[in-house]
C-alpha cells in the first residue's frame, strides 16, 4: 500500500502536500528531540545508589527559550497557512472562469447537475423535489434549467479548468470529499456552499461522503471522471442529446 | 462565634457511627464518593472497550461473522455479522461512553473528589450532600445511557457529536427513543457535572489548610481546579444544547431545522463551544497528576512550577476561543476559520512549556521507575505525539484534507488514550494505597504498562497512515472505496493490535481486584512523597484530619539541601519555617 | 455589613484565607456563573437564530400579551424587593418583618408562575405551540392574513417556549426553596442576626432569576 | 456587630427606579417615530440598566470584594464570544 498521501490530481494538492510536509518536518524534529531526550534521561538519570538529584526549581532563560521558539514557529505557520486557506476557501477565491456544477446530496447518493450549453445552472427549490422525477428540485419554469443535465453518482469535470461546485443537501449534513483533489467541504442543509478546485490529471477517482450521514454513510460514493476539455465537451454534448431524446420520446 | 461553629464541625472527625448504607452507598464522604466514581467509570471504560472491539472487528474483517456475535439480537448482528445500523450505534456509544462516562468521570469524578480535600488539607468537600447528589445523578445518567442501547430501535446513531439534523429527526437517523434517551442522559450528566464543579471550586477557594497558599498547591490540584472552572462554564452550554435537541425530537421545535429557518450549524457551535473546553477537561487533570508523579519519581522539584500553573491557565483560557477548529470545513465563515486557526496554533505554546518542563524535571534527577512514574513518562511520550499531530489539524489547508479521516481518530486517541488513560493508570497505582490501604503489584503493573505501550502504539500509530491515505471516519465498510482497498491489510493489523491491547487490560483488571483484597499492606508513605494526603493513615478516616494540618512549603521539595531524606513533607516544620498567618480573627 | 457576615458564617475549619465569603454564598455565586452560561446558550441561540432568520420576526404584541407580562415583570421586581427587605430585616434583627417579607416574596413568585401558566394555556388555545402555529387556529388565520410572518413562526414558538419555560422552571424552583426555608427555618425562628445564610443565598438566586427575566422580557416581548 | 445598625442601600428607591424603567420600556414597545435600530438600542440600554441595578444593589455586588465581582463577570464575555461567532455566520 501507499504510505504517503494519495496521488495529486488538482492544483491544490502540491501546496497542501507541501504544507503537510513542512509541518511533518517541524513536528518530526520536535518529536525526535522529545522522545530521544526522554530515553536519554531515563537511562542517564536512573536511580543509582549514592546519587542525589540536582535541586533546582527551574531556569527562566531555558523556559523563555522553549516558550518563544514554539510561539514564533506557530505564528509563522499560521500566517503562511492562512495565505493558502484564503486562496482555497476565501470568499472571493473562486476564479471568474470557473465551470459551474451543482452537487445535491441526499441520504445516500449524490446528484450532479451540469449546466448544459448555456453554462448556467437552473434555479432549484427544495419544495419541488420529487424522488424519481426531479431529484434535485430543478425549477422547470426557469429557462436556464431547460438544458441542465442531472446525473446520479457521477461527477465529470474537465482537467485544467477551475470548477466550482454549488453544494446543497436535502436532509442531513454530508461532506464532499475527493482525496486526490485534497478537497473537502461539508454539505449543510439550509446553506448553499461553494467549493472550487482545478483538476489536473485526467483519470477516474472517487467522491466520498466523509461526514456520518446515517446508516448508509459508507456507501455514499460517486465516481469522479476527469476528462480533457475536448472529451468533457463531447461527454456533455452526448448527455445533452441523450436527455433531449428522452424528453421528446 | 466562629469558634463555636468550628467546635461543632470538627467533632465528627473522631467517631464514626454511620450505618453501612450511609457509609458506603449514600455516602457524603468525598473519599467514598471518589471510590464509587472509580468503580462506575472503570465499568464504563470496560463497556466502551467492548464496543471498540466490535468496531475493530467490523473494520478489520468487514462482513465476516464476529466471534460471539451470534449472542447479539438479529436487529444488530444477524448470524454474527454486524449490520450498518448497529455499526453506527457502536461508533456513537463508544465515543459517548469513553468521553463522558469513562475518561471524564475517571479524571474529574474520581480524582477531583478523592484528591482535592486530601491534598489541600480539608475535612471534606464544601458541600458533601451536593457531592453525593452529583454522584447519583451521574449514575442515573449512566443508567439512562446504558438503557438506550436496549430499546427496540437501538441506541443513538449520529456519532458522539450528535450533529443535527441527523440526530434530531428519527426519519433520517432511524432511531427515536435511543436518540431521546441520549439527550436525557446528557442533561442529567450536565447536572452532575455542574454540581461536582461548584463543589470543587468552592472547596479549593475556601477550605485550604492554613499555610496552603495558592502557589503551594500541588499541580494536580491546580489542574483539577481549572478543570472544574471549565466544566462549570462549558457543561451548561451542552445541557442547553441537549435540551434544545430533546425538544426538537419530542416537541417538534425548529432550532436546527433548516426548512423552518433553523440552523444546522448552530448545534455545532454550541456543541464545540462546550466540546473544546471538554477536551481540556479530559487532559488537564491528567497533566496535573502526571506532574505530581514525575516530580516524585525524579526526586526533584517540578521544573518551573509557576510557568506550569500559568500554562494550565493559558490552555484553559485558549480553550474557549478555539472551538471553531472542529468546523473548518463545515461551511463556517472562512474568516472565522482564520482566527480560529491562529488561536489553535497558539495552544501549542503552553503545551510545549508543559512537555519541556516535565523533561526539565527529569533532567539530572534520580529517577525511580515505579509504576506511576513509568505511566507518567508514557504519558509525556504519547501526549507529545498527540499534541504534535494536532498541529496538522490546526493548519486549515492541511485540515481540509485530513479532517474526518483516521488521522483525527489517531490524534484523539493519542491524546485521550496515550495521554489521559496512561495518566489514569499511573494515578490509580499511585493513590491505590490511599484508597484501599494496599499496594498494587509492581511487577504486574510493569508488565501491564509495557504490553499496553506496545499494543497501543501498534493500534493507533498506523491510523495516522491510513488517515493520510484518506480513510474516512465512521465507515462501516471501507472496502467499498477502491482507493481504500489497499489499506485493508493495515486495518487488519490495527484490529489484531487492538484485540491484544484489550486483552492486556485483563492484567490491570486482575491486578486491581487482587490487590484490593490480597495486596501488600501499604506503608504510611509508600512513595516517599511530600503531599498532605500521606500524613494520614491509609485508608484515611472519615473527616480526614483530627487537627488541621499546617503547611510550610510547596509540594515538590525533593532532594532539598540540608535534609537527610530526599523528600520534605509539606507539613514538616523546619526550624527556619514560620507559622502561617491564620484567617485574621478581627475582621478583614 | 458583609464583613460582619463573613465572620459569622466563615468556614468552620481554620483555613487559609479564601475569598472571605462563606461557602454557601460562594457556592451560590459559582452556581449562578454556570446558570449564566446555561441561559447564555438559550438566549444566544435565540439571538443567532433571529439574526439569521429567513424573513421578518412577528411584531411584538401580536402573539404575546405585553400588558399582562408587563404586570408580571413588575410583580417579579416587587418580589425581588421584598426578598431584599426580608434579608435587611433579619440582618437588622427583626425576624417578624423578615417572615412577612419572605411570605410576600413567595406569594409574588407563585403569582408570577400562575400568570405564566395562564399565559401558556391562553397561547396554546390561540394556536401558539413550541413547533409553531397550529393548523386552523386563530393565529393560523393571522398568518394567512399576512399579519404574522409564516416563515419564522416556527422559530418564534421554539425559542419563546424554551426560554420562558426554563425561566419559569427556575422561578418554580425558587418558590419551592423559599417555601422550604419559610417552613423549616423562618417559622421555627432559626434565623438570627448572625445566621441567615439561607435567606441571603436563596435571595441571590432569586435576584438572578429576576435579572434573567428583565433580559427575557425585553428581548422576547418588546423587541 | 449586632448592636450596630446596618446601613442598607435604598431598596425602595431602586424599586421605584426599576418600575419607572419598566414603564419606559413598555412605552418603547408601541409604534414610535424612531427607527427600529434606535428602538432596539434604547431597549437594550434600559434592560442592561435594570439588570445592573438588580445585580449591584439587590445582589450586593456593589458592596462585595473585587474577586467575587470577577466571578460574576467572567462568564459574560464567554457567552458573548459564542453569540458573536454564531452571528458572524450571517455576515457572509
Amino acid at each position: 500500500m501507499n504510505w504517503w498521501l494519495p496521488p495529486q490530481a488538482s492544483t491544490f494538492a502540491p501546496s497542501i502536500d507541501l504544507g503537510f510536509l513542512v509541518i511533518l518536518i517541524i513536528t518530526g524534529i520536535t518529536f525526535v528531540l522529545v522522545e530521544v531526550g526522554l530515553i536519554v534521561f531515563v537511562i542517564r538519570y536512573r536511580q543509582r545508589p549514592g546519587q542525589k538529584a540536582h535541586y533546582t526549581h527551574g531556569s527562566t532563560p531555558a523556559e523563555v527559550i522553549w516558550t518563544a521558539i514554539p510561539a514564533v514557529t506557530m505564528v509563522i505557520l499560521g500566517i503562511v497557512s492562512n495565505g493558502l486557506w484564503v486562496k482555497i476557501k476565501g470568499r472571493n477565491s473562486v476564479p471568474a472562469n470557473a465551470y459551474t456544477i451543482g452537487v445535491h446530496a441526499k441520504q445516500f447518493e449524490w446528484w450532479i447537475t451540469y449546466p448544459g450549453p448555456d453554462g448556467k445552472l437552473g434555479r432549484t427549490s427544495t419544495s419541488l423535489i420529487q424522488k424519481t422525477t426531479n431529484p434535485t428540485g430543478l425549477d422547470p419554469d426557469d429557462p436556464a434549467s431547460k438544458d441542465d443535465i442531472v446525473v446520479r453518482n457521477q461527477l465529470h469535470v474537465p482537467a485544467g479548468r477551475p470548477v466550482v461546485v454549488y453544494l446543497s443537501s436535502e436532509d442531513v449534513i454530508h461532506s464532499f470529499y475527493v482525496p486526490q483533489f485534497r478537497v473537502r467541504q461539508d454539505v449543510v442543509p439550509g446553506l448553499e456552499i461553494k467549493a472550487w478546485f482545478e483538476a489536473t490529471v485526467p483519470g477516474q477517482y472517487e467522491l466520498g461522503c466523509s461526514m456520518l450521514c446515517g446508516m448508509g454513510h459508507y456507501k455514499m460514493r460517486a465516481q469522479v471522471f476527469v476528462h480533457t476539455q475536448a472529451d468533457f465537451d463531447a461527454w456533455v454534448a452526448q448527455r445533452a442529446s441523450q436527455a433531449k431524446g428522452e424528453g421528446t420520446s | 462565634m466562629s469558634t463555636v461553629a468550628a467546635a461543632a464541625h470538627t467533632a465528627h472527625a473522631h467517631h464514626d457511627d454511620r450505618s453501612f448504607i450511609r457509609k458506603y452507598i449514600f455516602s457524603t464522604d468525598h473519599k467514598i464518593i471518589g471510590i464509587q466514581f472509580l468503580f462506575l467509570s472503570l465499568f464504563f471504560l470496560l463497556v466502551g472497550g467492548i464496543l471498540a472491539m466490535q468496531i475493530r472487528w467490523q473494520l478489520g474483517f468487514p462482513g465476516k461473522p464476529m466471534p460471539g456475535g451470534t449472542l447479539l439480537p438479529e436487529t444488530m448482528a444477524p448470524g454474527g455479522v454486524i449490520l450498518p445500523e448497529y455499526y453506527i450505534q457502536l461508533v456513537t456509544m463508544h465515543g459517548t461512553f469513553m468521553v463522558f462516562f469513562a475518561i471524564m468521570l475517571l479524571l474529574v469524578g474520581v480524582y477531583a473528589n478523592f484528591l482535592i480535600p486530601l491534598k489541600i488539607g480539608a475535612h471534606d468537600m464544601a458541600f458533601p450532600r451536593i457531592n453525593m447528589a452529583s454522584f447519583w445523578s451521574a449514575v442515573a445518567s449512566g443508567i439512562v445511557m446504558l438503557a438506550s442501547m436496549y430499546v427496540p430501535d437501538g441506541a443513538a446513531r449520529a456519532g458522539w457529536t450528535m450533529y443535527v439534523p441527523l440526530s434530531a429527526r428519527e426519519d433520517l437517523s432511524g432511531a427515536a427513543l435511543g436518540q431521546q434517551l441520549w439527550s436525557v442522559s446528557i442533561i442529567l450528566f450536565g447536572l452532575s457535572s455542574v454540581l461536582g464543579s461548584l463543589n470543587y471550586i468552592t472547596t479549593v477557594i475556601n477550605n485550604r489548610a492554613p499555610g496552603m497558599t495558592w502557589f503551594r498547591m500541588p499541580l494536580s490540584i491546580w489542574a483539577l481546579f481549572i478543570t472544574a472552572i471549565l466544566g462549570l462554564l462549558a457543561v451548561p452550554v451542552l445541557a442547553g444544547a441537549a435540551i434544545m435537541l430533546l425538544f426538537e425530537q419530542v416537541l417538534g421545535t425548529h432550532f436546527f431545522d433548516p426548512a423552518s429557518g433553523g440552523q444546522a450549524l448552530l448545534w455545532q457551535h454550541l456543541f464545540w463551544f462546550f466540546g473544546h473546553p471538554e477536551v481540556y477537561i479530559l487532559i488537564l487533570p491528567a497533566m496535573g497528576m502526571v506532574s505530581d508523579m514525575i516530580a516524585n519519581g525524579s526526586r526533584k522539584p517540578i521544573f518551573g512550577y509557576h510557568s506550569m500553573v500559568f500554562a494550565i491557565c493559558g490552555i484553559a483560557f485558549l480553550g474557549w476561543i478555539v472551538w471553531g477548529h472542529h468546523m473548518f470545513v463545515s461551511g463556517m465563515n472562512p474568516t472565522l476559520g482564520s482566527s480560529f486557526m491562529v488561536s489553535t496554533l497558539l495552544i501549542a505554546v503552553p503545551s510545549a512549556i508543559k512537555v519541556f518542563n516535565w523533561m526539565g524535571t527529569m533532567w539530572r534527577g534520580n529517577l525511580r521507575f515505579h509504576v506511576p512514574m513509568l505511566n507518567a513518562i508514557g504519558f509525556v511520550a504519547m501526549f507529545t505525539i498527540g499534541g504534535l499531530s494536532g498541529i496538522f489539524m490546526a493548519a486549515t489547508p492541511v485540515d481540509m484534507f485530513i479532517h474526518d479521516t483516521y488521522f483525527i481518530v489517531a490524534h484523539i486517541h493519542y491524546v485521550l488514550f496515550g495521554g489521559s488513560l496512561f495518566a489514569i493508570f499511573g494515578a490509580i497505582a499511585y493513590w491505590f494505597p490511599k484508597m484501599f490501604g494496599r499496594m498494587m503489584s509492581e511487577r504486574w503493573g510493569k508488565v501491564h504498562f509495557w504490553l499496553t505501550m506496545v499494543f497501543y502504539n501498534c493500534t493507533f500509530f498506523p491510523m495516522h497512515i491510513i488517515g493520510m491515505a484518506g480513510h474516512m471516519r465512521r465507515l462501516y465498510d471501507p472496502t467499498i472505496y477502491d482507493f481504500l482497498k489497499p489499506v485493508q491489510p493495515m486495518n487488519e493489523f490495527i484490529s489484531w493490535s487492538a484485540f491484544a491491547l484489550f486483552a492486556s487490560q485483563a492484567i490491570f483488571f486482575v491486578n486491581f481486584w487482587w490487590s484490593m483484597f490480597k495486596g501488600e499492606k501499604a506503608p504510611l508513605n509508600p512513595w516517599e512523597d511530600n503531599g498532605l494526603e500521606w500524613t494520614l493513615p491509609s485508608p484515611a478516616p472519615h473527616g480526614n484530619w483530627e487537627t488541621p494540618p499546617t503547611v510550610y512549603r510547596g509540594p515538590y521539595e525533593f532532594s532539598a539541601p540540608g535534609v537527610s531524606e530526599d523528600y520534605l513533607p509539606q507539613t514538616k516544620k523546619l526550624p527556619t519555617d514560620r507559622e502561617p498567618a491564620l484567617t485574621p480573627a478581627g475582621g478583614h | 455589613m458583609s464583613q460582619a457576615m463573613a465572620d459569622a458564617m466563615s468556614p468552620p475549619f481554620p483555613a487559609e484565607r479564601g475569598l472571605d465569603v462563606y461557602n454557601k454564598k460562594l457556592g451560590m455565586w459559582i452556581f449562578l456563573a454556570s446558570e449564566v452560561m446555561f441561559f447564555g446558550a438559550l438566549i444566544g441561540s435565540y439571538v443567532i437564530l433571529r439574526f439569521g432568520a429567513p424573513g421578518e420576526w412577528a411584531r411584538p404584541g401580536v402573539v404575546l400579551n405585553i400588558k399582562i407580562t408587563a404586570f408580571n415583570t413588575f410583580l417579579l421586581i416587587c418580589s425581588s424587593v421584598s426578598m431584599v427587605k426580608a434579608y435587611a430585616s433579619i440582618a437588622d434583627g427583626d425576624p417578624k418583618k423578615m417572615k412577612f417579607w419572605l411570605l410576600m416574596t413567595i406569594l409574588g413568585g407563585a403569582c408570577f408562575v400562575g400568570i405564566q401558566v395562564f399565559e401558556y394555556i391562553h397561547l396554546v388555545e390561540r394556536g401558539f405551540l413550541p413547533s409553531g402555529v397550529r393548523e386552523g387556529s386563530e393565529l393560523a388565520e393571522l398568518v394567512t392574513a399576512g399579519t404574522l410572518p409564516g416563515a419564522t413562526m416556527g422559530l418564534y414558538g421554539s425559542t419563546f417556549f424554551t426560554m420562558t419555560g426554563f425561566h419559569g422552571f427556575h422561578v418554580t424552583c425558587g418558590v419551592l426553596s423559599m417555601l422550604y426555608l419559610y417552613l423549616t427555618k423562618a417559622l421555627p425562628g432559626k434565623f438570627t442576626t448572625t445566621d441567615y445564610a439561607g435567606i441571603e443565598v436563596v435571595g441571590l438566586y432569586w435576584h438572578f432569576v429576576d435579572l434573567v427575566w428583565i433580559i427575557l422580557f425585553t428581548i422576547v416581548y418588546l423587541v | 456587630m449586632a448592636t450596630t445598625t446596618h446601613k442598607h442601600p435604598p431598596y425602595v428607591l431602586i424599586w421605584v427606579y426599576l418600575a419607572v424603567l419598566t414603564a419606559a420600556e413598555l412605552g418603547l414597545a408601541f409604534e414610535l417615530p424612531i427607527s427600529r435600530n434606535m428602538k432596539l438600542l434604547l431597549l437594550m440600554i434600559l434592560a442592561i440598566w435594570k439588570a445592573l441595578l438588580v445585580a449591584l444593589y439587590f445582589m450586593h455586588l456593589k458592596f462585595e470584594r473585587w474577586n467575587l465581582r470577577i466571578l460574576a463577570i467572567v462568564p459574560i464575555p464567554l457567552a458573548l464570544i459564542l453569540i458573536a461567532a454564531g452571528m458572524s455566520e450571517h455576515i457572509w
